[in-house]
């Protein structure tokens, strides 16, 4: 995978690939959310191919060295974190304790936006079979999901999909990192 | 996803259902709080072991009213969609009842009462099962850290901003425009009519009122205002007098 | 390359040496301050010594592969930092950084610009009651809103109005992409 980088590759500018690492490495630990390969390739000045190829390089190296970070593409971009396996020890250290989880109706409504987005309330209580306002507020406060402008029907209601926060939230790389909806119908039957 | 079987139990003792996956986190749901009629139908024809596909509709429909009835004898507010739910569930247990249209009974397929809820039941449970999906990757992702905060981080607390903050702060300034408006005419209030009263009462107490000081406790220029026209009022329509003794001293209003 | 790693050192507890370096790396990544060894040491129930010896094998891991970060000892504690060289790119990211991140008196003006407008200074003020002039500057420093003419009245001020942008960082169509406050009566009760 990480032969591409390994190789000097076309890059247009003149740094060769493990400056290019090296960049891509100080950048994404710099920004304070995933940052894109587009965003990279913007502020390096370089192609994108070349950048995508430096974090992937990056990436598996950071894998092959068994660092307690990782490189992971989250949201449409990249960042850097810690490896899953030490969650003990560092929340140990921070003293935190997992923040307060969903509940049940607001995962649900929080499902249905998923996979049904952009959704009306009515389409959602039709579907869960209970009105949601209450999972709604709570979702819109902790940023998961945005209005997305009004439906042109009857009443103009307002429209909701999944934000940023919610592919962050939820480590998903974008929305087609989501298993099918489908899927779930095994479960059912 | 590994497919656990879930095991619910029900406990009328302790008030509370739990619905125990497989994983070494459980959802504990107080009763009262299904998530929705449609998951508290999925939880009885489940505890019931029936197969979704017939779901044995009188029997279910009694446990639905009794859970209702049970909520509502524990003073738990029963949700509308509740009610609305077991109005379908009654609906669907007499449809199945009615004999059968001898005419009707010629055609291929007679529809079977049940199949609109089963079909909701199906669709809604696949977002049941989505919503797990989700709470386990939440549960995985908050194993995972990032960094600390680093010098080039903002030290003053920004948000990053959605449509719905933009909305929610709006109203707040508009609440609080309220608010300020309100205030004005509260201070309004205090009319000419109480000011006098005010000053009367206060003369029939101690004999005197030093005009200095009652100007001082006067906190807006409307008041002061208000205070000075109920002294020339008071001066003007009954037998007290405002008495100077130095000049440039203090005026004391005084009972004749 | 990792060669000081892959030695079994004398390590006192049951943990390898690349072991405590990835869970040194990862405390290091979290923690908001540099980090003592003697912190370290404790967190993880090791001995001093092998834990020094892990972050120093740590910190020449970082140099040696040339990495754009460095582990650095700085107030007594140790730390994850970008390497100096890279001050330059990392400041250009800072300066094009884009954000939607505002603070609560620029968010309640912007609120009011996109509510109100084509909206002036003085109205602004009244209806927040609070003086906006620092906001605006920020806000219109982020191109979030634009100036749209003067009004023809006394002193003929100036009229403000949000721009293409705030659409953009918003994800909003156009203005009547906006939510009224009906649209949210439901949840907000």
């Amino acid at each position: 995978m990480s032969e591409t980088a390994a190789q000097p590759t076309e890059t247009s500018s003149a740094r060769s690939t493990s400056e290019l690492m090296a960049a891509v490495e100080a950048l994404i630990f710099v920004a304070d959310e995933p940052i894109t390969t587009r965003s990279l390739a913007e502020i390096l000045g370089e192609g994108r191919e070349s950048v995508q190829a430096a974090v992937e390089a990056l990436r598996d190296e950071y894998e092959e060295r068994e660092s307690g970070l990782q490189i992971r593409e989250i949201a449409g971009g990249w960042q850097l974190a810690t490896r899953i396996e030490l969650h003990e020890i560092i929340r140990q250290f921070l003293k935190t304790k997992p923040s307060a989880k969903l509940s049940l109706a607001a995962l649900e409504t929080l499902s249905v936006i998923a996979y049904k987005q952009p959704v009306t309330i009515p389409e959602i209580l039709e579907i869960r079979g209970v009105q949601s306002a209450s999972a709604i507020k709570t979702l819109l406060e902790k940023r998961l999901i945005v209005t997305k402008g009004h439906k042109e029907t009857v009443g103009r209601p307002m429209l909701y999909g999944t934000s940023k926060e919610f592919l962050i939230q939820f480590g998903l790389k974008d929305l087609s990192d989501l298993p099918s909806i489908e899927d779930f119908e095994d479960l059912v039957s | 996803m590994q497919q656990a079987p879930e095991h619910y139990t029900f406990d009328f003792e302790t008030e509370t259902a739990e619905i125990l996956g497989d994983s070494r986190d459980e959802l504990k749901i107080r009763i009262g709080e299904f998530a929705g009629p449609l998951d508290l139908l999925l939880f009885l024809i489940r505890q019931e072991q029936a197969n979704i596909f017939d779901i044995p509709v009188a029997k279910i429909t009694d446990e639905y009213l009794n859970y209702i009835r049970l909520m509502k004898s524990l003073d738990i507010a029963v949700a509308a969609d509740f009610l609305v739910m077991a109005a379908q569930l009654i609906e669907i247990k007499s449809r199945m009842l009615l004999p059968r249209d001898p005419a009707a009974a010629e055609e291929d397929e007679i529809e079977d009462p049940r199949q609109e809820l089963i079909d909701r039941l199906l669709e809604y449970e696949k977002f049941k099962s989505a919503a797990q999906m989700l709470y386990e990757r939440t549960t995985i992702e908050q194993a995972v850290f990032t960094r600390g905060p680093i010098e080039t981080d903002d030290n003053n607390a920004e948000i990053s901003a959605t449509v719905f903050d933009l909305i929610t702060v709006f109203q707040k300034v508009l609440a609080r425009q309220k608010d300020e408006i309100a205030l004005e005419i509260e201070r309004e209030e205090i009319t000419l009519a109480d000011m006098i009263k005010n000053i009367r009462c206060r003369i029939t107490e101690t004999g005197e009122i030093s005009m200095l000081s009652f100007f001082e406790e006067m906190h807006t220029r409307r008041e002061l205002v208000t205070a000075f026209i109920a002294v020339l009022e008071i001066v003007r329509a009954e037998s007290v007098k405002l008495i100077q003794k130095a000049t440039f001293g203090d005026i004391v209003l005084k009972k004749v």
